[in-house]
Formats: C-alpha cells, sequence, structure tokens
C-alpha cells in the first residue's frame, strides 16, 4: 500500500519534471518547477526526512519559486517592449540530437550500474551518531550533525552564501540606473495583511529555530522563513531597502563571523578547531545556530533584493505571455 | 468518536478533490479561483476538525486552529491578488475552451468606471 | 495599549508554537522584538487609511457566522462542480459598499472572497465601488453582502450605515 | 524493491532527464530550471541510497539540508548574472550556439569563447556609460 503511493508519488515527480523540460511557454515551465518542488517535499516526507522536507518546501519551491518567477516578470516586461525579439526565445537550434541522447542514455546506465554495484558500507554512520548524541549538547540527530559533527560544511556553507551575496552586490547595476524606480506597487490588502502575519511569521521562523535542537527544524529552516518575511515585506510595499545599506551588511556577516569566532576561540584552551568544551556544547550551539538564521534569512533575502530592477511593477507579467 | 473522525478526515479531503475537480472543470480563472478556495478553506477546516479531539494537550488543538486560521488569511489574500491581476490584464478569458454561455459576461462589455489605477 | 494587544497575541502565538513547553528564556527576547515589529508595522500601515479597532468582544460572534458561511460556500461549490454540466453563471457585480474606507473595508475585500460565490476583484480607494465576481449571477449575493457588512460592522464597532448599496 | 530505491531511481531519472534538457534548451532560464532540478535528483539519490535496506540515516540528510540552501544561492546568483548579462546584451542566449552551422574547429571554437568573454567585459566595463537597450526602456512607466 505504501509502496503503491511511493510509486505514484514518484511517477508524478517526474511528469511534473517532464513538464517542465517540455513545456513551450517559460512561465508555465516555472509554474510546474515550484508545484515539482512542493512534490519533492513530500518525497522527503516519505523518505523519512522532515528536515529536507522543512527546506524543500521554504527554499526549494518557496524562495526558488519567487526566484524565477521574478526573473520571467523581468523577461517579459522587457520583451514587451522589443517585441522583435519574442520570437528567439523558444526555438531551438538545429543541432544534432544524438549527442545529448547518448550522454543522458550513457549517464543513466552508468547511473543505474553505480547504484547496483554499490561498494557496501564498512562503517554505520547512523550507528555513529547514534552511539556519540548524547555528548553532542542537542538532541536532534540533524542539528548534532550539521552543528557538530561536520560543523566544517555548515561554516563553509555560510561562507559560500557570503560570497554568493558579494558578487550579486558586485554586480548590481549602478546607482543612478535604480533612481527612476517607479515606488513599489502598493496593494492596501496585501500590505495590511503582511503588517499583521509578519510578527507571526517572525515567530514561526524562531520556533522553528529553537525546535531546531530537539526534533525537526534548525537554522536553515528557520532562516529561510526569515527571508520569505523580508520579501513579503518587499513584495507588499514596505520600504526595506532603506535599511539595507547599514543594518544589511552587518547582518549578513554575523553569522559567519560568529561561527568562526568561537571555532577559533577554542583554540585557546587548547583543543581542536571547532569543537566545543564540554557543557557548553548546548548553549553554544543555540548561540550559533541564532546567529546563522539571522544570517541566512539576511543573504537569502538579499539575494533576491539585489536583482536587477526591472521595468515592469511586482506583477508577475509572465502571465502575460501565456499562450 | 474514532468513526466521527475518519469520517470527518474523509469529508475533508473530498472537499480538497472536489475544489481540484472545480479547478479542472471551470474554464473561467475567476471562477476557478471560487471553487479551489471555497472548497479548500472547508476541505482544511474538516480536516482540522477530524484531526483535533486526537491532540494531546491544549496547545497542540490550538497550534492546528492557528494552522487553519493562518491558511485561511493567505488564501483570502491570495485569491483576491490573483484575482485583481486578471482583472487589470484582461486575462479573464482562457485561451482554450469557450465559455458554456455569455449571457453574463459583463467583465467587458461594461464600461468601468473606476479608473484604472494598477501597481504599473 | 498599543504595545499590549501584540504583546498578548504574541505570547499566545508562541505558547501555542512551543506547546507550553516553558522556552522563555529564547521566548522573551522574541515575544519583545515581534511585538516591536507588530508596533512599526502598524504605524507605517496608517499611513493613509484610517485604522478600525478591532472590537474582541464581538470576534466570537463573527467566528461563527464565519464557519456557518465557509460550510455553505464548499457546499455551494460543491454542488456546482459536481453537476454533469458545471452549474455556473459568472458574472461581474458592481457593489457600492457602506463600510467606510480603511481596515474595516480592506477587510471585507479579502474575506469576501471565502464567502458564498463572491470574490472581489477591483479595489478602489476613491469610491465606494467594489468589483466583485460572483459565481452565479441569479442568486442574489448583494444580500449576503449585506449581511456580511453588518457583521463586519459590527466586529469593528463602526456606526451602522444607513445608506443603502445599490448593485449594478 | 523498497520505496527508498525507488525513489533514487526517480533520481536517477531526473537527473537523465534534466542532463539532456540542458544539454538541448539553449534558453538560459531553462538551464537554470534544469540545473535544479538535476540537483533534486541528486539529493534523492544520496538520501535514497543511504537508506535504502537501512534505517534512516541523518549525515546525507543534513548534506542534503546543507545542499538545498547552497543550491538555492547559486541559483540566485545565476539569475542576478543572468538578468546582468540579458540587460547588457538583450540576448537570453549564449552567443556561442547562434553561429550558423556547428563546427568541429577547436581554434574556432575558442575563439568564440574569446569573444564572447570580451564582449562581456566590455559590456560590464561599460556599465556606467549608456546603458543597453532593454533597460533603457525603463523610463517608459
Amino acid at each position: 500500500m505504501n509502496l503503491a503511493f511511493d510509486i505514484v508519488l514518484g511517477l508524478a515527480l517526474l511528469l511534473t519534471a517532464l513538464g517542465v523540460f517540455s513545456s513551450k511557454d517559460l512561465f508555465r515551465a516555472v509554474v510546474m518547477f515550484i508545484a515539482f518542488g512542493l512534490l519533492l517535499a513530500l518525497v522527503w516526507v516519505r523518505l523519512d526526512a522532515p528536515d529536507l522536507a522543512l527546506a524543500e518546501a521554504a527554499i526549494g519551491a518557496g524562495l526558488t519559486g519567487v526566484l524565477m518567477i521574478d526573473a520571467v516578470a523581468h523577461l517579459s516586461a522587457n520583451t514587451l517592449q522589443n517585441d522583435q525579439r519574442d520570437d528567439q526565445y523558444d526555438h531551438s537550434p538545429k543541432r544534432p540530437l544524438w549527442l545529448p541522447v547518448i550522454s543522458c542514455v550513457g549517464l543513466f546506465v552508468l547511473l543505474l550500474g553505480a547504484i547496483r554495484f554499490r561498494p557496501e558500507a564498512s562503517v554505520s554512520l547512523p550507528d555513529m551518531v547514534r552511539d556519540n548524541i548524547a555528548e553532542s549538547g542537542v538532541e536532534h540527530p540533524i542539528t548534532a550533525v550539521l552543528l557538530n559533527f561536520r560543523s566544517y560544511d555548515t561554516l563553509l556553507e555560510i561562507a559560500v552564501l557570503l560570497v554568493a551575496v558579494v558578487v550579486a552586490m558586485a554586480l548590481k547595476p549602478a546607482a543612478e540606473d535604480r533612481v527612476h524606480q517607479p515606488p513599489p506597487a502598493h496593494d492596501p490588502i496585501l500590505h495590511g495583511l503582511t503588517a499583521r502575519l509578519l510578527p507571526a511569521m517572525l515567530l514561526v521562523g524562531m520556533y522553528v529555530l529553537w525546535a531546531g535542537s530537539y526534533m525537526p527544524g534548525g537554522a536553515f529552516q528557520g532562516g529561510a522563513i526569515l527571508a520569505a518575511a523580508l520579501v513579503f515585506l518587499q513584495l507588499a510595499g514596505f520600504a526595506v531597502d532603506r535599511y539595507a545599506a547599514s543594518l544589511l551588511r552587518l547582518g549578513l556577516a554575523l553569522g559567519f563571523l560568529v561561527f568562526l569566532t568561537v571555532a577559533v576561540s577554542v583554540m585557546i584552551g587548547g583543543r581542536p578547531f571547532l569543537t566545543y568544551p564540554e557543557g557548553f556544547a548546548g548553549q553554544l550551539i543555540f548561540f550559533i545556530e541564532a546567529m546563522l538564521t539571522l544570517s541566512i534569512g539576511l543573504i537569502l533575502f538579499s539575494l533576491f533584493s539585489q536583482n536587477p530592477p526591472h521595468s515592469g511593477a511586482v506583477g508577475h507579467q509572465g502571465a502575460n505571455h501565456d499562450q | 468518536m474514532i468513526y466521527v473522525q475518519i469520517l470527518l478526515v474523509s469529508l475533508g479531503c473530498l472537499f480538497f478533490i472536489v475544489g481540484t475537480l472545480g479547478l479542472l472543470r471551470f474554464d473561467d480563472a475567476y471562477s476557478r479561483i471560487h471553487a479551489i478556495t471555497k472548497a479548500d478553506n472547508l476541505g482544511l477546516g474538516l480536516l482540522v476538525l477530524g484531526i483535533l479531539p486526537s491532540a494531546l494537550s491544549v496547545p497542540q488543538g490550538l497550534k492546528l486552529i492557528l494552522i487553519w486560521v493562518l491558511v485561511l488569511a493567505a488564501s483570502a489574500t491570495a485569491s483576491y491578488l490573483i484575482a485583481h491581476y486578471i482583472k487589470q490584464h484582461q486575462l479573464s478569458k482562457l485561451p482554450h475552451g469557450a465559455r458554456p454561455d455569455t449571457t453574463a459576461d459583463g467583465q467587458d462589455a461594461e464600461p468601468d468606471p473606476t479608473n484604472e489605477r494598477g501597481p504599473q | 495599549m498599543r504595545y499590549l494587544v501584540p504583546l498578548l497575541l504574541s505570547t499566545l502565538v508562541w505558547w501555542i508554537l512551543t506547546e507550553a513547553a516553558q522556552a522563555w528564556v529564547v521566548g522573551v527576547p522574541v515575544i519583545l522584538v515581534s511585538t516591536w515589529v507588530a508596533v512599526r508595522l502598524q504605524d507605517t500601515d496608517s499611513g493613509s487609511a484610517p485604522t478600525h479597532r478591532l472590537n474582541w468582544f464581538a470576534v466570537p460572534r463573527f467566528a461563527l457566522f464565519f464557519l456557518w458561511q465557509s460550510l455553505q460556500a464548499g457546499l455551494d461549490v460543491a454542488k456546482r462542480t459536481l453537476k454533469p454540466v458545471p452549474d455556473i453563471n459568472p458574472g461581474t457585480l458592481y457593489y457600492y459598499t457602506s463600510i467606510p474606507h480603511g481596515t474595516a473595508r480592506y477587510f471585507f475585500g479579502a474575506i469576501v472572497g471565502l464567502f458564498p460565490g463572491t470574490l472581489c476583484t477591483e479595489f478602489s480607494e476613491d469610491t465606494d465601488q467594489l468589483v466583485l465576481h460572483v459565481l452565479d449571477t441569479d442568486v442574489d449575493i448583494a444580500l449576503d453582502c449585506r449581511r456580511l457588512e453588518r457583521e463586519i460592522e459590527r466586529l469593528f464597532k463602526l456606526p451602522a450605515a444607513d445608506q443603502q448599496g445599490r448593485p449594478a | 524493491m523498497t520505496s527508498d530505491l525507488w525513489f533514487a531511481l526517480m533520481g536517477v531519472a531526473l537527473i537523465a532527464l534534466a542532463a539532456f534538457t540542458f544539454f538541448r534548451q539553449v534558453h538560459l532560464l531553462r538551464r537554470i530550471l534544469a540545473f535544479n532540478i538535476m540537483g533534486s535528483g541528486v539529493f534523492l539519490v544520496m538520501v535514497g541510497m543511504a537508506q535504502h535496506q537501512r534505517e534512516t540515516d541523518p549525515v546525507p540528510q543534513a548534506l542534503v539540508l546543507t545542499g538545498i540552501v547552497v543550491a538555492v544561492s547559486a541559483t540566485a546568483l545565476a539569475l542576478i548574472i543572468f538578468r546582468r548579462f540579458y540587460s547588457v546584451s538583450g540576448q537570453v542566449e549564449l552567443d556561442e550556439y547562434q553561429i550558423e552551422e556547428p563546427t568541429q574547429n577547436e581554434d574556432h571554437a575558442s575563439d568564440t569563447m574569446k569573444d564572447n568573454i570580451n564582449s562581456l567585459q566590455d559590456a560590464l566595463q561599460s556599465d556606467d556609460e549608456a546603458p543597453a537597450k532593454p533597460s533603457a526602456s525603463k523610463g517608459d512607466q
């Protein structure tokens, strides 16, 4: 019964992906992509990975979807004024088909072979996690892996995010290019709802962060919710940009700096890099996670808001492309 | 009690299916929004009501209700935003399939006295 | 007073979310920040439109009314969908509202989409006219909207309006 | 056949399909979409294979969690670069695909690449001067 459900779910996932690939209209492809993200979140639930489901729904479907829709809107807002380019978008050049087909089939077969003839694992990672979780300072295994057993990954990840934002800022159009921006769309209903629900979003984000020590949740999911709240603020027409210059840069670096400071400062006591002193691991991890949440939220938001402005307003002009 | 719960949850799921069916069967965008918002709202309400007796504590029950209220607020606003967007860009008719009757086709026939102030 | 209601609401939401886990070390700062944000956003919000205060004692009554109406709305849509030929007769209704400009009217515009057969599509800031999309033009939707208006007036402590609406 | 294996196989299929689209499509936005789906396929394989015939494994899950966040930042960055590219060149595809007939000539290919880089550099430098066509139309609100 469960397997039957999983098979249907997997096929639906595959069909949605096919929809993304084959749809003629770009806007439709993006909508299919969002549906794909939501189905994938369901798949994570079926794979016993609620953390991934949370992150996928918030980041994979939500944030990526918003980014893509915004990009499509940008494209078609500019296309409407350059009609002569319109025919260019969906045409594939006459290139030989056999090359992609061969490489794609080859990849498929190789991957299947890799799955079929995989080596047996010599150590059992779940057992190791279970044996050591008492010392990690948190109760939720995934948080323990992220912030304690494999905290290098997380530290480097934050560094990657930071680099992404720095590049994004560097690519920002010059200031005089942006003065002629129309004021953001001000829809009273969206505005009012955002003003009233934003505190709830904050609370939920912080709750998810807090919950990460005991159950599914943590800095990544909390940060995604924070970023979503900020994106909402901007879409609803609140002038978040005003605080961008001063607050954002501080917030952006905060997570990385705090993480690095904690990692290095334990070396004074003669410990290896990135270990926590006994007894304080729980508190330190929570502190780092709180800073990471703030940092991830701000980074993801600024990756959204650093986008060059497009001439249309916030409206999703991609729908004009519908045929 | 458990049978009542099963009944409520099944009814809730049924309403979700009906909402999706409406989305597929109706052929102008506004009516589709009608179908999906109202049926899903009721469906989620019934689901929450069905799960409520199984809540372990008072805050857990309240959490379920909170989820419903938040979804309501979001779907009410989203339905308005989509409808408003369609209205502004005159996308009310979907490209394929004619409407079953054209008697009440007021959108385009009547002049709109309000000035078209959009987010443009 | 301005801080009290957001503070209480934030505390309640946090208590519900953590399921009474006594997580106040984290909770208190979070609640304070969210209260501050709520007040700040309300200040920004009341730029042009007047803000109407909610009458908290009228909330239960409105909730019951809303529950009943959403049941009706769901059943109505289900009935129309499941007919062999979808039984809809969509059209546009130009509706003159008696609710004064401000929060209450925005609330009306948003929530009318959850009531049987109505959906707000256009909102004018200057006139009292709303454009509603109705699922069935044969039903007297205007009457239902009047009822909703009266309930909202009660919810927001507005003086009862004397002006009669006239649907186009 | 367990669910985990099934989803891992779906991941394999997604990777292959996305790779095909990635090679086939020239529109950069579609390539970004395909790239994202390919990433999701990789995540599915990672978690599915680790849990196949074994218990729930937090380590690959944590890695994938990291991966999801990195993927969204990469996508965001790609989109920003795409928009920049679009606003300076007015194109949604890279130039190398607009040559009339595909040629196997090594030198020619590298020349095109150089041209591309040069034109992109020029475009980026000419930033503060006259903006290109699409961004010039920004004023016509």
